[in-house]
């Protein structure tokens, strides 16, 4: 009943802040606020977690091991029950949406004049919708919540976007519709193929997981899933829709898309895709880790590229992501911690990133980094908060982002030394956008005339927030890997179990190779 | 012998005058015509033993319905400039197509018809049995008929309100 | 005394942080006590430290907390004290401290002056976690975080984009041997199953023999990272532009610490390297090239910094020599004593740019014994030790190299008979230099002189230069670390070219630029002479090959992808849909008889289709 | 007044050919009136072919629908004759072709 309430809170939350634009148009974003904390502390004090119990390894396909679970009937005729469960992974995946859920709140402070009650309902029904994702396990509901997330997002851009707004919803919104699409085929072919093995039908992930489908057909409904969550994630080649909608969104909506969207697609590829296909997703992997690298690169050079500050952070997080779509595939326990970490941190860099772009936006009235310059003598303390980010997001040792990437690429070499080589020259042109950033939006000759408002104490305490998480993240990282280290573990042990009752592994599965193989060298 | 001639008498005036009706210019005339079509078929109702359906054509159809038609068009007023354009409308590039589909779909009906077993009218219907049938099985159907002019009535009532309100302005 | 370890960095840290916090709020004498003073209190407990290290003489060994646990990948942020550490650390804090003291009078005009304190002593804490690393990604920690402050620092006045540009340059230009060490760490981790240096070393050693293909690999990705870090071959290219910052900041980072990192890491991971002879070899090639190259091209520079700039990567390049021929020892030693004579040098040539309105050519000055004897002297002893001239500092270190690397076999003369062209190179420009500014006529007249504060580091670090070499001190905590190197015992032959060399190449200077008795003016100005001239000058015209070779095709490829190719192939999807739709909408006419004419159509085509199918 | 002697075949031809007739008008014809007229037909086509059923099997089903089809041609002529007056209010004529503002 807890995860209901996590969700029917943040629901009737926004309800109340449309509502609440009546009596002041202000009101709205306080509500806003402290609906989050609540929800946030509710989740605290009731869940009633401790590390004994985060730190005991759960089987993932029986619900009683699970930190939470509830379930009701829902549509019995075809197996369709309303459950949620909580384990490490998901808790994590859900302070993290309701700790930037608080920080967009912040961010839209005074950004958003207009409509001020509806933008707050969107932001906190989108919030549910994610949190609903990162909860639910059966599939249907699975999906229903996929589509909620997606309508008042959808709504954010279109109504309080930039100047090429209803281009940039579109395209979000068809991307996300498509793919869901194609997912919604694979759950229903599951479902019934399932149906045809044991004779029920079930939409419950315990009860999919070890479904009996084999062969092309499960490549098939594989791959509908992985590309639902690589669009979302995005990975290349369909991350199109990611710089539009990031660029046109309103800072609110940018934060939250980045921080707490894409985590979604990536949520999904280590919650459904590998454990329900475990063979299918190892077969695939090369293909899917030759996208993440690509997808590393690719990202860095097109944000190189660009000249609009939002769409450079926007292309960075494509080649951020890269990284998880990487440790997921690489699949061992070194590798899924770096990318659930680069779930975490990257959350907050991109954030801070977006705000700071929001901010640029709000004062210049322009995203265009030609347009800039100088503003380090303008705004010494904007400044100085984007050198931090920028510094974190190239991945500086001592920051969350570091250690995401080091032990991706650490577990990566382990599987697929060449990748992980080629995803280590991303490090080397991450640095080249960012300091670009910098150097075009901070640096240079400043404009004298210029009178910009420096940050102020709500966005220094905003951002005190994120560089205290950072700096959390990258020097002690600990608390976060302990909580998820149960959930990989029981996963990878799932997968590896099933993996070896399977009997066509290709060999180079079955036991990561040793390097010595890869360079050629005789033992 | 009597009953079919006058059968096809009936028949072929009310399709002449449906042809007729459908091809005026004048809106006026055109309804003469369709009443004079309407009665033709009333007879052709009486003709197959229907006398209860005949009556009702005649008064209903015929009677109401159409003086309802007359009522409006007289109200509008057209005159003779609806007349003009009304004719240039009736150049054999508008009427060429649907002629063809017409004919077409004429053949089709011939032809499933033609495949029918042969057989003729029963007989008299009293309007005793139509009555007892009607309030018997079917009283649902007049509940819902009911509910249908009803609504018919509300909708005739908003959509013509406007206009009246506005002509009593002008 | 040893747990004090851990305070050392702690310094400059907290003394960072509060600059950085307060905003640049403080007055700016309380700013520049806070840096200097963070600085000096980290070198007090570095003797503390070190006296208590030498009493015992055991390494030392401290966790703080468990930095990332996951399966057997389980690095801590712990320290490591030896004798490498502590020469490294004595260095570090010692010299550093000197030059915050010089910064505090050379910075004093400049607005931003508690940004650049906050920059420069994240610098020291980042540089003493790289050195006090008991794991290799702390080191690395250490490593990116010297590579930031150092970015920070070379764009410290950003207002101008040119240095922007260097920042940037070295930033990245250093990230690619950054990169480069993180795979090493990468395959040392899958393939040894730890980072911790030491149990590294054991496993290394227990694992793989000598002559195995994958320590080559490991120490040659090792030897990347060291090559950016140290701007050496082929990723020196970076260290001539970084001399755009203040120049303290070159004093430090790009001579007397950072720059040495990549010594520190192939000294401290030697043992990899004992294994993989054929890396060995690639160390001090690169190191004999790069000092060759830095030194004729320190041959034509006329910008001050930019000579000693060249002067560094030469000097850096003969500290791999050492560590190539296995001199480990010789090559720190080298290293602390460049660090006194090159910081020296460096803050001279900063005491002198203060006191000449920021002027940085040469040619532009002259005949500033007088004027500025202070600075004179320091600098005279400066170049002296950078030549090698007899008894000075660097005399001993460089002779200790040349001699074990004609110890070497096979190889041994030729790496030494290089390391003499460049020692005789090293002795012409760094006199040049000397004789060009300070000797001749007055061209320029300094309008300040240099107070206490740059005085007393210049003097102190005279001392250095000077007798620094004698005691060999930093040689003691060092023989517990490196393997001791064979009782050698060069013919006086040998020894005696190794000191007349010097002399010789001074001789030449003074000929040529003071006394005017050599004329070179005709060689240089022939046609084939021009063109050395050129291609030295621009540093042997590495940044012209990369700028066609890297950033022109990369800025190329940015911009043919930057409008995102990838949404054409859905923009083709989206011109079929628009196709498909301008299609049918053209049906929907908004005419009633057309709608039911189609309809006609439809009742044709379903009773003839019915019909079809009854029959 | 048996009326056995009339084939049930020529009843159902003639329903067909008024019912082509209204189809006809309702193809060809731009003014709304003629329309409405046009349905009005096509109305009373199949009420014929309604009756002449009822009639071959001398039952009164066939009108009872008759009086349905009766019941919806007066609620059709109501509510179309209130969208007369609109159209002609609003466009000051009664051709439908100028009504085409849901055209794609």
């Amino acid at each position: 009943m807890i995860l209901v309430n996590l969700i029917l809170i943040l629901l009737v939350g926004g309800v109340i802040a449309w509502v609440a634009e009546r009596q002041h148009p202000g009101l709205p974003r306080w509500i806003a606020l402290l609906v989050i904390l609540f929800d946030l502390s509710y989740l605290v004090a009731a869940a009633d977690l401790s590390w004994d119990k985060i730190s005991v390894v759960p089987n993932p396909s029986e619900a009683a091991t699970w930190l939470i679970h509830y379930k009701v009937e829902w549509i019995p005729r075809f197996g369709i029950s309303f459950e949620l469960a909580m384990d490490g992974l998901s808790l994590l995946m859900v302070i993290l949406t309701l700790v930037l859920g608080a920080i967009s709140v912040s961010a839209s402070w005074t950004d958003i004049k207009q409509r001020t009650g509806f933008f707050e309902a969107n932001l906190l029904w989108t919030l549910a919708g994610v949190l609903g994702v990162f909860l639910a396990l059966d599939l249907f509901l699975f999906f229903l919540f996929w589509e909620v997330m997606l309508v008042p997002m959808y709504l954010i851009i279109a109504i309080w976007g930039h100047e090429g707004k209803g281009y940039a919803s579109m395209k979000f919104f068809i991307f996300t519709q498509v793919s869901g699409l194609m997912m919604l085929f694979a759950i229903l072919a599951l479902v019934v193929l399932n149906q045809h093995n044991t004779g029920e039908y079930s939409f419950s992930y315990f009860d999919l997981l070890g479904h009996g489908v084999t062969g092309d057909m499960a490549y098939v409904l594989m791959l509908g899933f992985f590309i639902a969550f690589l669009v979302k994630l995005p990975g290349f080649p369909v991350h199109t829709w990611l710089p539009d909608a990031h660029t046109q969104a309103p800072t609110a909506g940018s934060v939250i898309l980045a921080g707490i969207l894409l985590k979604t697609g990536a949520y999904g590829l280590i919650r459904f895709v590998v454990p329900l296909f475990p063979h299918e997703a190892m077969v695939f992997s090369p293909i899917a880790l030759a996208l993440g690298a690509i997808g590393i690169i690719y990202g860095a050079i097109l944000a190189f590229g660009q000249d609009d500050f939002k769409r450079l952070i926007a292309y960075s997080s494509v080649s951020h992501m890269g990284f998880v779509l990487l440790g997921v595939f690489a699949w061992n326990s070194l590798a899924l911690q770096g990318a659930v970490m680069q779930m975490v941190a990257h959350g907050l860099s991109t954030a801070a990133l977006f705000m700071i772009a929001g901010s640029l936006q709000e004062r210049l009235h322009t995203r265009d980094m030609s347009k800039m310059g100088g503003l380090w003598q303008n705004m010494p303390r904007m400044g100085a908060m984007a050198m931090f980010f920028m510094l974190a997001s190239v991945g500086l040792p001592g920051l969350g982002n570091f250690v995401a990437e080091f032990m991706v690429l650490l577990g990566l070499f382990k599987v697929a030394p060449w990748m992980a080589v080629i995803a280590a020259s991303g490090l080397i042109v991450a640095a080249v956008y960012s300091l670009m950033m910098i150097q075009r939006a901070f640096q240079g000759k400043p404009n004298e005339g210029l009178q910009l408002a420096d940050y102020g104490g709500r966005e220094l305490l905003t951002m005190a927030v994120m560089i205290v998480g950072l700096v959390w993240l990258g020097l002690y990282p600990q608390p976060v890997l302990d909580i998820a280290q149960p959930v990989l573990d029981s996963l990878t042990n799932l997968v590896d179990g099933l993996a070896v009752a399977s009997p066509t592994i290709p060999p180079e599965f079955a036991d990561s190779p040793s390097v010595n193989q890869i360079v050629g060298v005789p033992q | 012998m009597l009953e079919l001639i006058l059968f096809y008498m009936a028949s072929t005036i009310a399709l002449v005058s449906t042809i007729l009706a459908l091809t005026r210019a004048n809106a006026t005339h055109a309804l003469i015509y369709l009443i004079l079509s309407l009665l033709a078929v009333a007879v052709v109702f009486y003709l197959i033993g229907a006398p209860f359906a005949a009556a009702l054509e005649v008064v209903i159809y015929a009677g109401a319905i159409m003086v309802l038609f007359i009522f409006v068009i007289m109200m509008l007023n057209l005159g003779e400039k609806g007349d003009r354009r009304e004719k240039q409308l009736l150049k054999p590039q508008v009427w060429i197509v649907p002629v063809i589909f017409a004919l077409l779909l004429l053949v089709e009906l011939v032809l499933v018809l033609s495949k029918s077993v042969p057989a003729t009218t029963q007989g008299l219907v009293t309007s005793k049995q139509v009555g007892l049938t009607l309030f018997g099985p079917y009283v649902l159907a007049v509940e819902i008929a009911s509910m249908l002019l009803l609504a018919g009535l509300v909708g005739a009532y908003h959509l013509g309100r406007r206009y009246l309100e506005e002509g009593r302005e002008e | 005394m040893l747990k004090l370890l851990p305070l050392i960095p702690l310094f400059p840290l907290v003394s960072s942080i509060l600059l950085m916090v307060t905003l640049g709020k403080m007055p700016k004498r309380i700013v520049a006590i806070l840096g200097a003073g963070s600085v000096g209190l980290a070198a007090v407990t570095t003797l503390l430290v070190g006296l208590a290290f030498m009493e015992s003489g055991q390494p030392h060994h401290q966790i703080l907390w468990t930095w990332i646990h996951v399966g057997n990948f389980s690095p801590d942020i712990a320290f490591y004290l030896d004798g490498l550490t502590l020469v490294m650390m004595s260095v570090i804090t010692g010299v550093g401290f000197l030059i915050h003291l010089f910064s505090a009078e050379f910075m004093e005009d400049d607005a931003s002056f508690s940004r650049y304190f906050a920059y420069l002593n994240m610098f020291v804490f980042a540089m003493l976690i790289l050195v006090m690393a008991d794991n290799l990604l702390l080191l690395y920690l250490g490593w990116e975080g010297v590579g930031a402050c150092s970015y920070l620092l070379i764009g410290f006045w950003y207002q101008d984009p040119t240095n922007g540009a260097a920042a940037r340059k070295a930033f990245v230009v250093t990230r690619i041997g950054d990169a480069a060490l993180a795979v090493g760490l990468f395959l040392l981790f899958t393939e040894l199953g730890t980072l911790d240096i030491q149990p590294l070393a054991e496993a290394a050693k227990s694992q793989w023999q000598v002559g195995d293909t994958l320590p080559v690999i490991a120490c040659l990705l090792l030897l990347g990272g060291a090559v950016g870090k140290s701007a050496q071959l082929p990723l020196h290219t970076w260290l001539p532009d970084a001399m755009a910052g203040p120049t303290p900041v070159s004093a430090l980072i790009h001579a007397a610490t950072m720059v040495t990192a990549g010594v520190y890491l192939i000294a401290r991971t030697h043992e990899l390297f004992l294994l993989a002879p054929p890396a060995m070899l690639a160390v001090a090639l690169v190191g004999l090239i790069t000092s060759l190259m830095a030194a004729f091209t320190a041959l034509n520079q006329h910008d001050i910094k930019r000579i000693l700039a060249y002067s560094t990567i030469s000097q850096i390049g003969y500290m791999f020599l050492a560590l190539g021929v296995g001199a480990w020892a010789a090559g720190i030693f080298h290293l602390v004593t460049h660090a006194f004579f090159k910081a020296l040098l460096f803050l001279a040539a900063g005491a002198v740019i203060h006191c000449l309105h920021h002027e940085h050519n040469i040619f532009k000055m002259g005949g500033l014994r007088t004027r500025l004897p202070v600075v004179f002297w320091s600098f005279l002893i400066g170049s002296a030790a950078l030549a090698a001239l007899p008894l000075t500092s660097g005399f001993f270190s460089k002779d200790m190299i040349l001699l074990q690397a004609y110890e070497l076999p096979k190889f041994g003369p030729w790496l030494w008979a290089g390391g003499l062209l460049g020692a005789l190179l090293t002795a012409i420009y760094s006199f040049r230099l000397v004789f060009v500014v300070f000797f001749g006529e007055t061209k320029m007249e300094p309008d300040k002189q240099p107070g206490t504060r740059m005085a007393v580091p210049l003097s102190l670090l005279c001392v250095l230069s000077l007798v620094g070499g004698f005691f060999a001190l930093p040689l003691v905590p060092l023989e517990s670390v490196f393997p001791v190197a064979g009782e050698h015992h060069p013919s006086h032959l040998i020894e005696g070219i190794s000191i007349a060399i010097p002399l010789i190449g001074l001789a030449i200077a003074y000929f040529v630029y003071l006394g005017g008795q050599l004329k070179v003016d005709g060689l240089v100005n022939s046609s084939g002479g021009q063109v050395l001239k050129k291609f030295w000058f621009s540093g042997w015209a590495m940044d012209w090959l990369y700028d066609k070779l890297w950033v022109r095709p990369y800025k190329f490829l940015a911009y043919i992808l930057r409008r995102e190719c990838m949404d054409d192939i859905y923009n083709v999807i989206v011109k079929f849909c628009q196709f498909l739709f301008m299609a049918l909408s053209r049906t929907q006419t908004g005419r009633l008889r057309w709608y039911a004419t189609s309809m006609v159509f439809g009742l044709i085509l379903v009773i003839a289709l019915l019909q079809g199918v009854i029959q | 007044m048996d009326g056995v002697s009339i084939p049930l075949d020529h009843v159902l031809l003639l329903s067909a050919l008024l019912f082509i007739c209204g189809l006809l008008g309702l193809m060809m014809r731009r003014n709304i009136i003629f329309i409405l007229v046009s349905l009005e037909v096509m109305l009373n086509a199949s009420a014929v072919a309604f009756v002449a059923a009822g009639a071959r099997w001398g039952q009164a089903d066939g009108q009872i629908v008759f009086m349905m089809i009766l019941a919806v041609a007066a609620a059709e002529v109501a509510v179309g004759l209130g969208l007369v007056l609109q159209i002609q209010r609003r466009f000051k004529n009664l051709d439908m072709d100028d009504a085409n503002r849901m055209r794609g």
